[in-house]
């Protein structure tokens, strides 16, 4: 039988039961090889409940650095006879199935293009354990160590991560490291090892590290300065507030009073949460929400309050499947018209578009500043797949020299020397007006905020021109906030080409390996990465320059592209849209065919005909 | 700024020791019906400050959306105010004290805002003993969008033009209580010599202190089938007692008989004297404050005055051990963890 | 001096107090002229608040029927101190302005190009009353009175109407007529009458009703066969639940038991109003909510619940100025987008846009059936200009034999005889599935209506391919949708021209006149009335068939345009935006004002550039 | 149609007066934690209906989000389900049974999702006396979302993982006589005997009938610093007396002792009897139910059993008096006016 061979170049996607502790195995698996130097992408796929149904854990390991899903499964190991029948379906010709063999196979799952390699888990960890709980924790850990021979891993690797990983609960170690020596004699003794796919010790992780965005957002509130965190648990965004308040436990607590320098507040839903952010920006700290979901669709009301009355509010979006409750726990970008015209009425809101870790910790801390400077909401636009999953990373770093921009705020001595104060008046000619923290002067700098209409002076008026010339000023602000955002990112591929793709977010990363795979048959395009809406200039320029642009993006109804479409004036002849909205992370593979696809002159119908009448994403 | 009221100032009004007068506590002119018990209320507040010399912009001023939550406009012109959308003061509120502990937190609203749109935050804020005064400008209905029943009017209560309201009314207090207020008491627009003092101790209270005050809506409600008119209120309610406010430092000067009068020092050093009339409310007990309220509730009279106070209130910044320092005055320094921080996470990472 | 003159075709402005009474006295001046044959469109400029502050009504009254906002000031009746600045300022030169002169008039005010008209309205009344409130409700009679003689009026018309108006209430009918006379008799003896300005019998107004388009809805729903109806107050359509149940109470009591075959439930917020709607139609009621502002933000999460789980749900959105509580008086077209993307996730909401009385009873009612046809969320979009003032309309119409669509229902017998049944099947290849009612069989038709992902069988599944078949079926469900709703009406202004309008909604009487004037000055330009998202085929063709179509809408954002971009294959170049979004009406000279100066190449910045730079609408 | 679990039946299963077995009454196999409250609680439900001989199909069940609000879909399998939005659940009710006054409504909700966010729609769905049992599945935390504290954590108590929570809790019974429930209840997922004659008597109640059930989590908050967990649920509640439900029809068997057994007969016909272990309370007086609950709140006990029960109770239908054929069934003859009306209503607009 034919078997895949590879080095330092495969897919493994683990199987397991939710609830029996298998992540930290898997994840013990993907880290060690990070730590040999290889570059991994581990994919955490899981149900929206506790304990007992199906979960999965997709490894890529991939020496050239490409960390999109690739599509396709060279190495299943399935330790869940729920899934075992699709488990072993989805392994490529010639690649490896690993299953329990304590109960045998059914036989009608067999397939004679797969190798299978049974290893008798149960039976091992009955022989050694006693007590069930461990025999359902140390299975995990022995098939990692029977991975390690089988993929012929360096074990030292392996143990000593097992030292560090348990750093503090000594007791612990020494039974991780005896459960992995268990696997790891098992395979060597009773399979050959290794098999056709292996890794090799490398260099290609450089200084990178392997974190998921939620971590790196919550670091980046906590680093930007913020103080106040309201929340309403919701997957995936839940991890983002207790990441800040694991490390502003760490950090910020006054050394001299024991006291907090912080203040988490889980609300009673999300409507309160944005509202608890807006009113403490109101009040000068600087403040944040964090929300999924059906979240967003609640905070919408407030979001129209601070978009119009001009509050700084950073929001989180850690997008998941819509609509509705849709598939919690699957990834999708598929809020963005949501949250750029969040709110009845004519609004306009800022988007920021992380597409790693590093860009999760500086956009976040960036968001504070952003929103404090321009005075509005900033909604950092990340996903599931970003902000669940360890991704590997730039390591994080901040400039000890950096000041936080607290934007215009007028002080106590400003008004007493005479400054004149209109809350909303377009002094500086860049429409951002001054505000005072309440508080600040007995008699003079004190107005009101509200979401009605108003004149310069925060009085409220019904006065159709005042409430124009407001409305216009807000138009015009648009562009000074255009010149802050994070300027999008452009690759020219070195030729000739009037085509490109146009991206955001985690699309990143496969879209790169696209562009390599297309170029590698002599397809070649430029690329852009957009990090935020408004859109700079360089993103129009960019478009005009070619005379296709595919804009790839992870959601049905090509939000992204209406946004485009709405904010220039160009023609949508020239966006075509390739999509991916089945709640599995974009693949390369996807890309590359829906490109192909279009470039061989496929797309013709209207968008919404066309993609009713295709199906335009690949579940594989 | 935003306030243009030209303010005559007579050299003769009392100064307060500040030094400002009453007038330097007011607002905009109120755009409210003539009449109106909320106007009644907002002059109330402006005594209460006035009286006891807070510096205005040391409090901010929060509402929701309705005519009662129009109301901060016209009082406290030099505080700062937030008029947030329609149920959801509460949670700026709470956003808002947390960012600086120091300001004095008034939230306005009325029956609809509280008791339909806004209970969830309303119960929450009160929960989490936030430290605010809680008024609410209860008239029964909904006074801008002219006249419908709210969740407060009384089984068989009819507005103007309406139809005698068939549901079980909520009553604010008895929710507060549930929720786990600290400070519970309710009034009457058009008793100052009760209400104003209320408000002063409310102030004073650390905690959530909700005062929930009857306010005649005279285009909507005022009519002889509801039971929040002037009249059917003049004649129906029943007051716990009355209640002094000592400011802080003051000297007790007046007498006070014993028995009946309890002294109670607040947090802020002040304290408040309190006359019981009604024998069976320990106003110090929650148990005793659920049941006399619930047995009001029975015989269909209003209870007016302070129905419950705990002595022991801790309020939200205490039970999260927040900083001293207001949030927001924290910097950079007090903030940011540095990068050899990250480069210790960084190397974890790895 | 100068002075207007006219007949039957002028714009007068009642500058009132409000809560003082003045709506109905101006309500019967403009009922009058209706009377006369006359067309009138009156308009009530009303403030966010009930007593004391200044309220306008402006009625056109024009013999061509051109029934949308002129601009401009012919006549102003002033009885408000306050706002007798303003007043005076805004007439026409050459117009006329009248106001109480008891109290003589502030010598700056006067105008030497304005005639100007006193009568002592305070004093005649502290003569003939000595009840306050007498004084003030018979003032404003007393001007009406004045005003038929002033501008020639047919004074048996207005003393029939007072005896209508208050038909069951006699003893008011006599005091009334009494007040008029008073000030016909004051003008006739004291004033030249008629003024240059002034009306004749006429017959331009056929069969016409004059309705507010709030009334019309309620009507709609009633005809329509709704029987649940939950709402929140909100300002302004609060009072289409009102006309819902003032109707209700005459027409659906039960004869033999008295009892209501209706339920209206006045929730306690927008978020509950829509639940109770969707509950109703999910047990299979029919059942509505109405709402504004705010309230559509707060409804977004239901609405994606209802889009996902395809739930029939009718909401009627009048819209008001926004963002945030915005102007809750004034009128806007600016939900677009917040309702047509409604809710995060991919969703397509449908809309319909009525533009008279007699379309908000049509489309009210037919909301219904499409609803239950289409089993989706319809938001019918209309606004404060339609409904709350009163429209000259066709009558009200119903075809006693139609029945109502109830749309894809599975029955008991259906059911017993072996019918598949499976929620989310597509039978009949439209994509539209069947459903059962609760209760419908002991042991057959039973399914589970989620909002999270599910099979065809309305099983839950976290399977990424039934999550895409689904979604990819609603989006072809929404072609379905494209052949249901109302198609766009096209005026064809029969001459060759690569230049067309196209509007919705309120936006039609005043795009009619501006065309007219242009024509006029020998601009000739086709016209389409959209009616429904999604756009009907020939919304495409349309276009396309034009060099230059100007997207006439009430908003700042463009949003409607936006909408087209997103849905058609053709260039931004194409649509040109005239816009108007000061909480005003569109006016017929605003909208020729833009159009020209387009067609004169003024608009060559992008969009959001050029309106931030120049004045988009005026506020005349 | 939706449900695929093989049944096998058991031929000599006892069989209800309709014919059908306890199976009949099954949802789909639960994917909730082995060992979780909520399970049992669905248990007691199928056991009450089968009891109770309710057609299946004449139920419907709703409820919004969580491990509480999945458990729906693994009871009575032949009944329509709806899984709303979170914390939504009451309005979904509300709308439904205005639509149709002739199913019974089981709402199934979490303390988040109640408590919480639910807040309003609980509040109000109470007040309006809708016909509905609303079961709360509480289990003082936020089973799906991985363990944080709810509104209805007791001060003090603590999850798995968490720190002990600092806010005072909110007693959904208590909230719930306070907005004029007619039916309130606590029982304990561990105490079937309890529960299944409570659901029972819900059923057969006519308004709104809640049962907060304690129902602990085992995943994140079993453990012993936890006040809702089994041992200190166990060990802490006081059972107000015990309850028997006697059908409709069913003759009375039993001996009931003179004094403390009461019967009362429910709206439907069939009756409970009740006999009291607690002297002070008198379920059938609000004051009383008010009180004592807060006597137990006070001493840190969880009272269990029936606490509050209006004989009287009149629900929306009848407040609203509603036609007694189910909305959902009228047709254009009952519904639409004809156009003869509209040329009399044409003609008064001209
Ligand atoms: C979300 C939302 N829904 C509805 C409204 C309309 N609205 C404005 S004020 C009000 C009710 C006010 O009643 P209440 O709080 O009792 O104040 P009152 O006017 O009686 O003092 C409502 C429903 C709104 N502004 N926002
Ligand atoms: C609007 C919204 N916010 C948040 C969530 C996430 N969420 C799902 S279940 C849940 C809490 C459930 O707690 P509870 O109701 O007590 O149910 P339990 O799981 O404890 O039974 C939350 C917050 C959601 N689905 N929707
Ligand atoms: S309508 Fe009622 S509540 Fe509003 S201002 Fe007038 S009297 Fe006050
Ligand atoms: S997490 Fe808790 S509430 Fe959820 S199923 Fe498991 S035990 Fe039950
Ligand atoms: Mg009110
Ligand atoms: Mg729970």
């Amino acid at each position: 039988m034919s078997r895949l061979e590879s080095v330092n170049d495969f897919v493994i996607k683990f199987a397991n039961v939710n609830g029996t502790g298998s992540a930290s195995a898997n994840n013990l698996f993907a880290k060690a090889i990070f730590r040999m130097g290889i570059p991994v992408s581990p994919k955490n796929i899981f149900p929206s409940n506790i304990q007992g149904l199906p979960t999965w854990y997709e490894v890529r390991i991939n020496d050239r650095g490409y960390l999109g899903r690739r599509g396709g499964i060279d190495i299943a190991l399935s330790v869940n006879p729920q899934s075992m029948a699709q488990d072993i379906r989805e392994v490529e010709p010639g690649g490896y199935f690993i299953y329990d063999n304590t109960k045998p196979l059914d036989l009608r799952l067999l397939r004679d293009d797969v190798n299978i390699i049974g290893i008798p888990l149960t039976q091992i960890c009955n022989e050694q354990y006693d007590d069930p709980r461990q025999r359902q924790l140390f299975k995990n850990v022995i098939y990692v160590g029977a991975l390690a021979a089988l993929l012929d891993m360096d074990f030292k690797v392996l143990t000593a991560l097992v030292g560090d990983q348990f750093k503090g609960k000594k007791k612990l170690v020494l039974p991780n490291i005896h459960a992995l020596e268990l696997g790891h004699q098992y395979a060597r003794t009773h399979l050959d090892c290794p098999i056709g796919i292996r890794v090799e010790q490398s260099d290609k992780v450089g200084d990178k590290i392997l974190l998921d965005g939620n971590t790196a957002l919550g670091l980046g509130a906590l680093y930007g300065g913020a103080t106040v965190a309201a929340w309403y648990p919701i997957t995936p965004s839940t991890s983002v507030v207790e990441a800040f308040e694991k490390y502003a436990k760490r950090v910020r607590i006054d050394p001299g009073t024991g006291q907090r320098n912080y203040a988490i507040v889980q609300a009673e839903d999300e409507l309160s949460a944005i509202g608890m952010a807006i009113g403490a920006s109101w009040n000068g700290a600087r403040a944040f929400t964090a929300t999924s979901g059906p979240g967003v669709s609640l905070m919408s009301e407030f979001l129209g309050l601070a978009y119009f009355a001009e509050i700084p509010t950073v929001l989180f979006n850690v997008q998941r499947a819509g609509p509705s409750t849709g598939m919690p726990t699957r990834t999708q970008q598929s809020d963005i018209l949501a949250c750029a015209y969040a709110s009845h009425g004519d609004t306009k809101q800022v988007l920021l578009f992380p597409s790693t870790p590093k860009e999760c910790f500086d956009f976040g801390a960036m968001s504070f500043d952003l929103a404090e400077r321009l005075q509005t909401p900033i909604i950092l636009m990340t996903d599931l797949d970003l902000g669940m999953n360890d991704n590997m990373s730039e390591p994080l770093a901040w400039d000890d020299e950096r000041k936080y921009d607290r934007g215009k705020v007028i002080t106590a001595e400003q008004l007493e020397s005479g400054v004149e104060f209109g809350r909303y008046l377009d002094v500086d000619g860049d429409a951002i007006c001054y505000r005072t923290y309440p508080g600040t002067h007995p008699t003079k700098g004190a107005f009101f905020t509200r979401g009605t209409s108003r004149d310069e002076y925060a009085v409220y008026t019904e006065k159709g021109e005042a409430y124009e010339a407001n409305m216009l000023r807000l138009l015009r602000k648009w562009d000074t906030i255009n010149e802050h955002v994070p300027p999008p990112i452009t690759h020219d591929c070195g030729r000739e080409t009037d085509t490109a793709v146009l991206f955001f977010g985690t699309s990143e990363e496969s879209s790169r390996e696209a562009l390599d795979s297309l170029a590698a048959e002599n397809i070649f395009m430029n690329a852009m990465r957009v990090r935020a809406f408004p859109f700079n200039d360089e993103v129009q320029k960019f478009i005009e320059r070619h005379k296709q642009v595919f804009v790839i993006e992870q959601n049905r109804d090509a939000q992204f592209r209406t946004l485009l479409m709405a904010e220039f004036e160009f023609g949508p002849d020239i966006l075509k849209s390739v999509l991916c909205f089945d709640g599995t992370p974009i693949s390369a593979r996807n890309i590359r065919k829906q490109i192909k696809k279009h470039l061989n002159g496929d797309n013709v119908l209207p968008l919404h005909r066309k993609i009713a009448s295709i199906r335009a994403g690949e579940s594989q | 700024m935003s306030y243009q009221v030209p303010k005559f100032r007579h050299p003769g009004l009392p100064l307060n020791e500040l030094g400002y007068t009453k007038a330097d506590y007011e607002g905009a002119i109120s755009t409210l019906c003539a009449g109106c018990g909320h106007d009644s209320i907002s002059g109330a507040i402006v005594r209460a400050c006035h009286e006891m010399s807070i510096e205005p912009h040391k409090i901010a001023k929060l509402s929701g959306i309705g005519c009662s939550s129009k109301a901060p406009t016209y009082f406290l012109g030099n505080s700062h105010g937030f008029n947030a959308v329609h149920g959801r003061m509460p949670s700026v509120v709470t956003g808002a004290a947390l960012a600086n502990r120091e300001l004095l937190y008034m939230g306005v609203s009325g029956d609809g805002d509280t008791a339909s749109i806004g209970m969830g935050q309303f119960a929450h804020a009160a929960r989490r003993n936030l430290n605010m005064v809680y008024i609410v400008m209860n008239n029964g209905c909904y006074g801008l969008t002219k006249g419908q029943d709210s969740a407060t009017a009384d089984r068989g209560s009819a507005t103007k033009k309406g139809d005698p309201n068939i549901y079980s009314a909520i009553d604010l207090c008895g929710t507060a209580l549930q929720m786990g207020a600290t400070f519970v008491a309710r009034s009457f627009s058009g008793d100052k010599e009760q209400l104003v003092p209320l408000i002063k101790a409310a102030i004073s209270h650390r905690g959530f202190a909700l005062i929930d005050v009857v306010s005649p809506c005279v285009t909507f409600n005022n009519n002889p089938q509801s039971t929040k008119s002037y009249e059917f209120v003049r004649e129906h309610s029943e007051a716990t007692g009355t209640i002094d406010f000592v400011p802080l430092k003051k000297e007790i000067t007046a007498e006070y008989q014993a028995g009946q009068s309890y002294e109670v020092t607040m947090h802020d050093g002040s304290s408040i004297h309190l006359y019981k009339v009604d024998e069976t409310l320990d106003p110090f007990d929650r148990r005793s404050a659920i049941s006399t309220l619930e047995e009001h509730r029975y015989t269909g009279n209003i209870l007016t005055g302070l129905i419950y106070m705990n002595k022991d209130s801790r309020d939200l910044h205490e039970v999260m051990d927040t900083s001293q320092r207001p949030l927001n005055q924290l910097d950079e320094a007090d903030l940011c963890p540095g990068n050899k921080m990250l480069l210790n996470i960084n190397a974890s990472l790895r």
